[in-house]
């Protein structure tokens, strides 16, 4: 047991450092990819009535955008390793403690959309799985096609629309905390968390009324792969050998689906899980928007549009870093839960 | 031991005009149609047939653990009296393991990859009693001991991917037995296993099933086995049971057409090519290993009777030569160990081995689809063996080694079609252009090859599996080969069809006079297909000589261990040696 | 397509109601894209102030938007553009993808690495905002869109190549190709690939219809493409900015519409892989 | 199973109202929902968005601030009329050239300290010097130099002009020229930042009628009332004991924040919304137009074929005006089309912009297409920012079809807004629509800062020695009449050579519940919370 834990931290740190070159390559690509954006963010920014060349220049000098590009990016690199990600010309402060403060409010919104998702998925798909091609199975696959092809800010309007605007049972879609209530002393950043720290579940209530509405709209659209995939993972475990002897030997039928098939079909949906939650960080661009989410998401696409160029490098940075701990994560996990993998 | 149940008596399984249905695309198919048969408490039951026949399907509608699309259409089984096609899903679970068990081919995947295999044993063993996870512990070591496993507390924590197929094999017969069952239905149990292997797993099964006194039903398409294990044989063919005997008068005096087919394509240590489908038995056939024979070629049946000497003369010079092949893999492997051998025009050699002796790899060395490490190949006296095997396909000799492979599904491109399988090497090794010659060829190679001219436009998966067989032997001998490599060219195929198509390759090389490098794990194969004989064990080379010396008096221990291991249809009563024995 | 697998996907269909109508939604949605503009009843991009943000009736279908253009017209003219836009850009890093994953995984090696890597430094990207920055920086033109769109997609294509030739590499009819004299290119191009197309196409028809939503997130962004052309993400985007004011039919019409495309396609492509699942061969 | 659980959960989540035990001070509360972020909290860091000029006006006294007029029953600001702020009186030298200011001698900054005039001399020497946005403002007021600037006593300070400035005192109630408590802000001075720029941009160091509680950039900013504050009119603390700024990126929600009246004001609402909340008339809408506003659709007068002066007056006159206003803007602004001038000459002067004498007219558009050399047309681009495609999609749309009408191929592009600005900037686009503002709406400051020059907001590149020296003149004419002379001549001389085409001047529309009173358009387009008060 030892050992299979000594070879999963072993092969997890070196998954981590060969991913490390995909890590210095992405932040090369942004670096690159944000220059080549046709808009100066100096002269987007020296808005000023009177902004004339003399400002536009100070701008740039103060993002050192005079110097030349490679210079730009020896320069860029250097402050990254010293943990220096620039600053945010739109809210004026440092990038990193702009991640800091948002990050948070990402990864538990996009944490909540995930748990509410594998808990829905999870469920259907073992359904599906036990009645293949039954009712049962091509309902729950018209449901998985339908959640993935609304598209989220449309969901998104529509859910708010009628939960908050028609029916008044929501929240207003006005970030993390209703504005009134007074947020909980600082320790994770999670609400959640924080509030049930400080023993406020008044403030965890309304923390978590106003987490329901974007999180539903975020779990709406990765229902489908998840579930997908635990019944294709269900199938194959239920169809296995296996199940087939477990069967033979009279298990009780709970124990045959739960410890025999799931907990075997689950490994696939721990990889799919991963994936899935590193690319909702990502792509919940859309719901920050549409929920006033203070996120990172939403911080990037601002940045991105007014050619803000070090939020939107550190948003990358920090999304490909995230990607990179989920991958390991995962396969720590897994690692944990198949002793197949720690004897390849 | 009494071998039929004494009537009146009631017998501890009774299965009674069972029908088996399937819902396929094509409508119903029935896969088991009036079967009948009966086990006595502690007596084993052999069902033998070839793929398709029901055989499995008979045990597993007894144990009612059929797929969602199979049915029981109509019969009863009775275990000790009670009807089982009628209990409850609440019976069956308490019928499941405690009554009748069952133990399956490929122990390994049987097995749940990420349970240790106290937990396994110890849910069989919970199942059906109350226990403690201490006491479940308990119970899985007292029952790897009773499997005799080495070390069995150091494989309490092992998961089955640790652990061999045997051993895997093992663990699957303690947990069937944990919970006392009357009647162990053993599904194939050592197809897939080592011969060696085979023999301890089948000597264990024998001994607990007689200590415990349970009765067994032994499906197996290996009459060997079921002659050396059983004490009544019933054999089955499509659906039905044809015949049922005591092994020794069933298989020296079979009375039913397809029990003598088959006792007579089972090669033994004294069979001949030529025996193994005598044409007397053709009459009237309707097997598919005799229907594949319709085309048959003018030549085959001919030689087949002309079981005269083609060895070739000593003078005769080397085709390929071997030296000091070695093979290594990343990470170190060794598949290969220096291993050199030689092959005269026209001569055939047989390479035997248990799986991991390096056979497979040094065919495809030979073929140069992949390079050596170290080494070096003579074909025709000019080494082949530099040249990079991604380079190798531009080579004028390219034609002359070819291959046939084991698994003919795996070996035909699904895509391509009989007629462009066949004609592919032609294209591209004879730049044959489309036209009348090419399909002139292809025809005639398919001919050759016994596979009829209507086929050729059938992709693989509407063929058979000896169709199938005969479309990847016409591929490779389209360019008149002068080596033909055999890579377990029938592992995959039924005993019926292997023999038409071994009937095959004897005679094309007797024909064409190719040199032939068969490769198998059966003895009894390469004995008769082979002059001589290499024994490979760990990628190196144990024993060669000529295959009948090397057979009859093998000099290696371990050549002496694998022809112990093989079966004979002779024998009863040997169970009975092995129960005393021990 | 021979006669056996004709049955065999009529057997499936008939067992598969669902991907029967998708087949057919997919079907009339293709025809709509071909003959859409010569048969609405008007002129999707002329203008009537006048007659602006009209609810549905019998006159106006769906209702007209903000320049008073008829909501219908539009639909049925814009499923041209979606499905070519989606379609190029699944075509695109569908065929990139099938190559280089295909070579990479016979080849692996040092190319596999290269290959590899490139891929790891595409999937960690957020891709959404990988295809933002790609349009802002080329300019949101139709084919920018399209390429932003196959550039972000390219990497499953890799991936999804790569493994399903890794596991076909070792099969015995490759082998038996290079003993019939094929080189290591020719087992790719002539044997391999064909053999993983079958299976990647059920992908395409998946990303086809994440293609589509992708340029309609762009759109929501103002990253989409410009007025007038009609196209679904815009008419989304635009209508929800009436929503808060109860005109919900320009945003439920193209929402509608979307959404029954992707449907369709994902429907199509859940059916497609029954189909082509050997193990639902019986 | 689960998700029967999961969704009655969020049923119940939904429901229970959790309005906290703040409910009786929500009355002396406002809540103000936006789409945009404050990005500094010193107004004079270059970058400062406008969102950070409204806050600027809350947390910081200027020396005095613009009054208020009625402008078609809706107050707005008034560039001539002033009233104090730390300054409590001025007086101008006959000559103009002297400018003394009585500071209050009860001013105190928010820790404590009283104002003195060492303090504005600070806080001026740094709108002139150092590299902030006030330098360039400053210089339109004829504030250059910090040798302007005097220290006469604790409680007087002079400013010195060399010319007579209308402009200057206007100058010195815009957002940049504060007054920073100077002792706090030196203490936070170091060598390479002697006006401790770094500091300001997250503190405040002010005496405004507001004092920052928590300050969430791009999320919230709360403020608390400053009760010793004394400056507005009636010479007490400002209405509201907290407001809250909120940002809320979709518009669409802004409106059902109002309407829901969880939100208690909001200003940057679409057309479409404010039109509709003003039909269901549950809440007071406040619709002024922009009258320092101007949207345009511009050329660039040196990129062929807008050089032409034909080729700008056919697109003129076949632009289908009508269509646009009601489509983009849903009415809601002062047009400036479909004017009749008497005599072609512009009818004022005193003012810019006035409505123009252009009307949709194919026939007459196709003649000057002809006159141009072009009978068949051309084809061309049109551009605008994604921010504004709220309004320019149609817009555009519109124009793109009225256009085809006499053979202009229109391709429509929609930029990111830093991209459409460095192009702008680079003066590379030929055709598009921007809008402007002018914090000191006076006719000159409006040549003089969009038509002139090789400037960034000279949108249309113009370059006609007439309008340059017309606007040079007016500047510093003292006589009204004369003024506005100079001023028919430029209006007359703008129409007829046509760099742009002014549309209209979009409403602000503020939408507040009916409580909330006090509201007054301002030059910065954003709301003096000082003003309002809740009935």
């Amino acid at each position: 047991m030892s050992s299979q834990l000594a070879t999963t931290a072993k092969r997890a740190g070196r998954r981590f450092l060969s991913s490390l070159p995909a890590l210095f390559g992405v932040l090369v690509f942004t670096f690159l990819l944000m220059r080549v954006l046709p808009g100066d963010p100096a002269v987007f920014f020296a808005s000023g009535p009177t902004a004339g060349k003399e400002e536009i220049e100070l701008i740039r000098k103060s993002m050192g955008l005079d110097k030349p590009v490679p210079e730009q990016l020896v320069r860029y690199l250097g402050d990254v390793g010293t943990g220096n990600l620039g600053r945010s010309l739109t809210t004026g402060q440092p990038v990193l403690s702009d991640l800091r403060n948002r990050l948070p409010a990402s990864l538990e919104l996009t944490f909540s959309a995930l748990l509410i998702a594998l808990f829905t998925a999870i469920p259907l798909g073992v359904a599906a799985a036990l009645r293949q091609g039954s009712a049962v199975d091509h309902l729950v696959r018209f449901i998985c096609a339908l959640g993935v092809c609304v598209p989220t800010f449309v969901s998104g309007l529509l859910l708010i629309y009628a939960f908050y605007y028609l029916l008044g049972w929501a929240p207003d879609p006005t970030g993390r905390v209703d504005i009134f209530t007074s947020p909980p002393p600082l320790v994770t950043g999670f609400l959640l968390i924080d509030f049930a720290v400080a023993g406020d579940w008044e403030g965890w209530r309304a923390a978590a009324r106003q987490l329901v509405l974007p999180a539903f709209t975020m779990a709406l659209f990765v229902v489908a792969p998840l579930a997908r995939i635990t019944r294709a993972a269900m199938l194959a475990s239920l169809g296995s050998d296996f199940v087939r002897t477990a069967k033979s030997l009279g298990l009780p039928r709970r124990k045959i689906i739960v410890t025999y098939a799931l907990r075997n079909a689950i490994l696939p949906v721990l990889t799919i899980a991963g994936i899935v939650f590193s690319t909702m960080l990502g792509a919940n661009v859309l719901v920050e928007k549409v929920f006033s989410w203070p996120g990172v998401a939403s911080y990037a696409l601002d940045a991105l549009l007014s050619s803000d160029y070090a939020p939107v490098q550190g948003f990358v940075l920090l999304m490909a870093s995230i990607f990179v701990i989920v991958n390991l994560t995962v396969d720590v996990l897994y690692g944990i839960a198949d002793p197949r993998v720690s004897v390849e | 031991m009494n071998a039929f149940a004494s009537p009146g008596e009631t017998p501890l399984l009774a299965i009674d005009d069972l029908h088996v249905t399937f819902s396929t695309r094509r409508g119903l198919v029935e896969a088991v149609c009036g079967v009948s048969l009966q086990v006595a408490a502690g007596e084993t039951l052999g069902i033998v047939g070839e793929s398709g026949s029901g055989k499995s399907v008979t045990a597993f509608a007894v144990t009612r653990l059929l797929d969602a699309s199979g049915r029981i259409a109509a019969g009863k089984v009775r275990f000790k009296g009670q009807d089982i096609t009628s209990a409850s899903s609440k019976q069956l679970r308490s019928l499941h393991g405690a009554a009748i068990s069952m133990i399956f081919q490929n122990p390994r995947g049987a097995l749940n990859p990420i349970r240790t295999v106290a937990l396994q044993i110890a849910d069989a063993v919970g199942a059906h009693e109350r226990i403690s996870a201490s006491e479940g512990r308990a119970r899985a070591l007292d029952l790897l001991k009773a499997v005799l496993i080495r070390d069995p507390e150091k494989r309490l924590d092992a998961y089955p991917h640790e652990l061999s197929g045997g051993m895997c094999q093992r663990i699957m017969i303690a947990m069937a037995i944990a919970s006392r069952p009357a009647l162990l239905i053993a599904d194939e149990p050592t197809t897939g296993l080592d011969v060696t292997t085979q023999k301890t797993v089948m000597d264990l099964l024998a001994r607990i099933t007689a200590e415990r006194g349970m009765a067994m039903i032994l499906i197996t398409h290996d009459l060997g086995l079921a002659a050396r294990y059983c004490d009544r044989v019933a054999v089955m063919q499509h659906g039905k049971v044809v015949e049922e005997a005591e092994p020794r008068s069933l298989f020296r005096a079979p009375r039913h057409d397809y029990t003598k087919r088959l006792v007579a394509a089972s090669p033994t240590a004294t069979s001949k090519i030529a025996d193994l489908a005598p044409s007397s038995l053709r009459e009237g056939a309707s097997d598919e290993a005799i229907q594949e024979g319709g085309a048959n070629p003018s030549g085959l049946l001919r030689s087949a009777r002309n079981d005269g000497e083609v060895k070739p003369a000593p003078g005769t010079p080397l085709l390929l030569e071997v030296q000091s092949l070695v093979k290594r893999y990343d990470g170190g492997v060794v598949a290969v160990n220096d291993v050199s051998f030689a092959i005269r025009q026209g001569e055939s050699l047989g390479l035997v081995g248990e799986s991991g002796s390096g056979k497979s790899t040094i065919s495809r060395l030979v073929c140069r689809l992949i390079d050596a490490s170290e080494g070096e190949i003579l074909f025709d006296g000019q080494p082949i063996g530099q040249q990079a095997a991604r380079d190798f396909h531009k080579s004028p000799l390219r034609k002359d080694i070819q291959i046939v492979f084991q698994d003919p599904t795996d070996s035909l491109n699904p895509r391509f079609n009989a007629f462009d399988c066949i004609a592919h090497p032609l294209r591209r090794l004879l730049a044959m252009k489309d036209g009348a010659a090419l399909s002139e060829r292809v025809r005639e190679c398919a001919a050759r090859a016994g596979l009829p001219a209507e086929l050729l436009e059938r992709f693989p998966h509407q063929l058979s599996g000896g169709q199938k067989a005969r479309v990847g032997i016409a591929r490779a001998i389209a360019c008149r080969p002068r080596l033909l490599v055999l890579d377990e060219p029938t592992a995959a195929l039924d005993v019926s069809v292997q023999a038409v198509i071994l009937q095959l390759l004897d005679s094309l090389r007797r024909e064409d006079g190719m040199a032939l490098l068969f490769v198998s794990h059966d003895l009894n194969v390469v004995r008769m297909m082979c002059d001589r004989t290499v024994v490979l064990q760990n990628g190196a080379i144990v024993e060669q000589g000529e295959s009948l010396a090397l057979f009859r008096a093998p000099q290696a221990p371990y050549t002496r261990q694998l022809l112990d291991a093989v079966l004979h249809l002779d024998g009863p009563g040997q169970r009975d040696a092995v129960v005393a024995g021990s | 397509m021979t006669s056996a697998t004709f049955r065999h996907t009529v057997w499936i269909l008939r067992g598969n109601p669902v991907t029967a109508v998708a087949a057919a939604g997919a079907f009339i949605l293709c025809v709509l894209a071909i003959i859409g503009p010569s048969i609405v009843p008007y002129d999707p991009i002329a203008s009537d102030v006048p007659n602006a943000l009209q609810p549905p009736s019998a006159k106006y279908w769906a209702g007209t938007d903000q320049l008073g253009r008829d909501v219908f017209s539009r639909l049925v003219v814009a499923a041209r553009l979606d499905l070519a836009i989606a379609a190029s850009a699944v075509t695109l890093s569908f065929a990139l993808g099938a190559v280089i994953g295909s070579l990479c995984g016979y080849i692996g090696g040092r190319l596999d690495r290269y290959v590899g890597r490139f891929v790891d430094v595409l999937m960690a990207f957020p891709l959404f905002v990988l295809a933002m920055a790609m349009v802002a920086a080329l300019g949101n033109r139709v084919e920018n869109i399209v390429i932003a769109t196959a550039i972000i997609n390219l990497p499953f294509y890799i991936r999804f190549a790569r493994a399903e030739v890794n596991v076909r590499r070792n099969a015995g009819w490759v082998e038996a190709a290079r003993a019939c004299g094929d080189s290591h290119l020719s087992v790719v191009l002539r044997f391999l690939l064909p053999n993983v197309l079958p299976a990647m196409a059920v992908q395409v028809s998946l990303n086809l219809g994440w293609a589509i939503l992708n340029a309609a997130g762009l759109s929501f962004i103002g990253l989409g493409v410009s007025a007038p052309t009609p196209e679904w993400g815009i008419m989304v985007a635009e209508g929800a900015r009436f929503i808060s004011t109860g005109k919900w039919w320009l945003v439920a019409f193209p929402g509608l519409a979307l959404m029954l495309t992707v449907l369709c396609f994902n429907l199509l492509g859940d059916g497609l892989r029954d189909i082509l699942d050997p193990r639902m061969r019986t | 199973m689960t998700t029967a659980r999961t969704s009655l959960l969020a049923a119940a989540l939904l429901a229970s109202t959790a309005l906290p035990a703040l409910a009786q001070t929500r009355a002396e509360t406002l809540r103000h929902v936006t789409g945009a972020a404050i990005n500094t909290l010193d107004p004079n860091i270059p970058g400062s968005t406008r969102e950070a000029f409204g806050l600027s006006l809350l947390t910081y006294d200027r020396l005095l601030s613009f009054g208020k007029k009625q402008l078609d029953g809706k107050w707005v600001f008034d560039l001539d009329k002033f009233q104090p702020e730390l300054a409590e009186s001025y007086t101008i030298s006959p000559d103009g050239l002297k400018i003394t200011f009585a500071l209050r001698k009860d001013a105190k900054f928010h820790d404590g300290t009283p104002v003195t005039a060492e303090d504005v001399k600070w806080s001026l020497d740094r709108a002139v010097t150092a590299n902030v946005l006030g330098k360039g403002q400053l210089l339109t007021g004829s504030l250059t130099s910090p040798d302007q600037f005097k220290v006469v006593d604790a409680h007087t300070f002079e400013v010195t002009l060399p010319k007579p400035d209308k402009l200057a005192l206007a100058n010195l109630a815009v957002v940049y020229p504060v007054i920073f408590n100077s002792k706090l802000a030196k203490s936070k001075a170091t060598a390479e930042d002697p006006w401790a720029l770094n500091w300001l941009k997250e503190n405040t160091a002010g005496s405004g009628a507001y004092i920052i509680e928590s300050y969430k950039p791009g999320e919230t900013t709360i403020l608390r009332r400053n009760p010793d504050w004394n400056r507005g009119s009636a010479d007490k603390p400002a209405g509201f004991k907290r407001i809250i700024t909120q940002t809320i990126p979709e518009a669409a929600t802004r409106a059902n924040l109002v309407e829901k009246g969880d939100a208690d004001i909001v200003i940057d609402l679409q057309a479409t919304d404010a039109a509709d909340l003003e039909k269901k008339g549950k809440l007071k809408v406040v619709s002024t137009p922009q009258y320092n506003a101007i949207t345009f659709v511009s050329f660039n007068n040196q990129i062929p074929p807008f050089d032409k002066i034909e080729v700008r007056k056919a697109i003129a006159a076949a632009l289908p005006y009508e269509d646009m206003f009601k489509a983009a803007l849903f009415g809601r602004g002062a047009p400036l089309y479909g004017a009749t001038w008497a005599d072609g000459k512009a009818p004022t002067g005193a003012i810019f912009p006035i409505p123009q004498p252009v009307k949709t007219d194919l026939e007459a558009a196709k003649k000057f297409l002809a006159a141009a050399g072009m009978p068949d047309g051309f084809s061309t681009t049109f551009s605008f920012n994604v921010g504004q495609a709220g309004t320019a999609e149609p817009m555009a749309a519109l124009l793109k079809e009225s256009l085809g009408k006499i053979g202009i191929k229109v391709d429509i592009q929609k930029l990111p807004d830093a991209q459409m600005s460095t192009l702008i900037n680079e003066k590379k686009v030929p055709f598009f629509t921007e809008g402007i503002v002018a914090w000191l709406p006076s006719m000159d400051y409006f040549y003089r800062n969009f038509y002139i020059g090789p400037i960034r907001w000279n949108y249309s590149s113009l370059n006609d020695p007439q309008i340059t020296e017309w606007a040079q003149a007016a500047r510093f004419e003292p006589d009204a009449a004369k003024y506005a002379a100079y001023g028919k001549e430029l209006n007359t001389r703008h129409f007829e050579l046509m760099p742009q085409i002014p549309l209209w001047q979009p409403s602000q529309d503020a939408v507040m519940q009916p409580s909330v009173e006090g509201y007054v358009y301002q030059f910065h387009r954003q709301i003096d919370f000082r003003d309002l008060s809740r009935k």
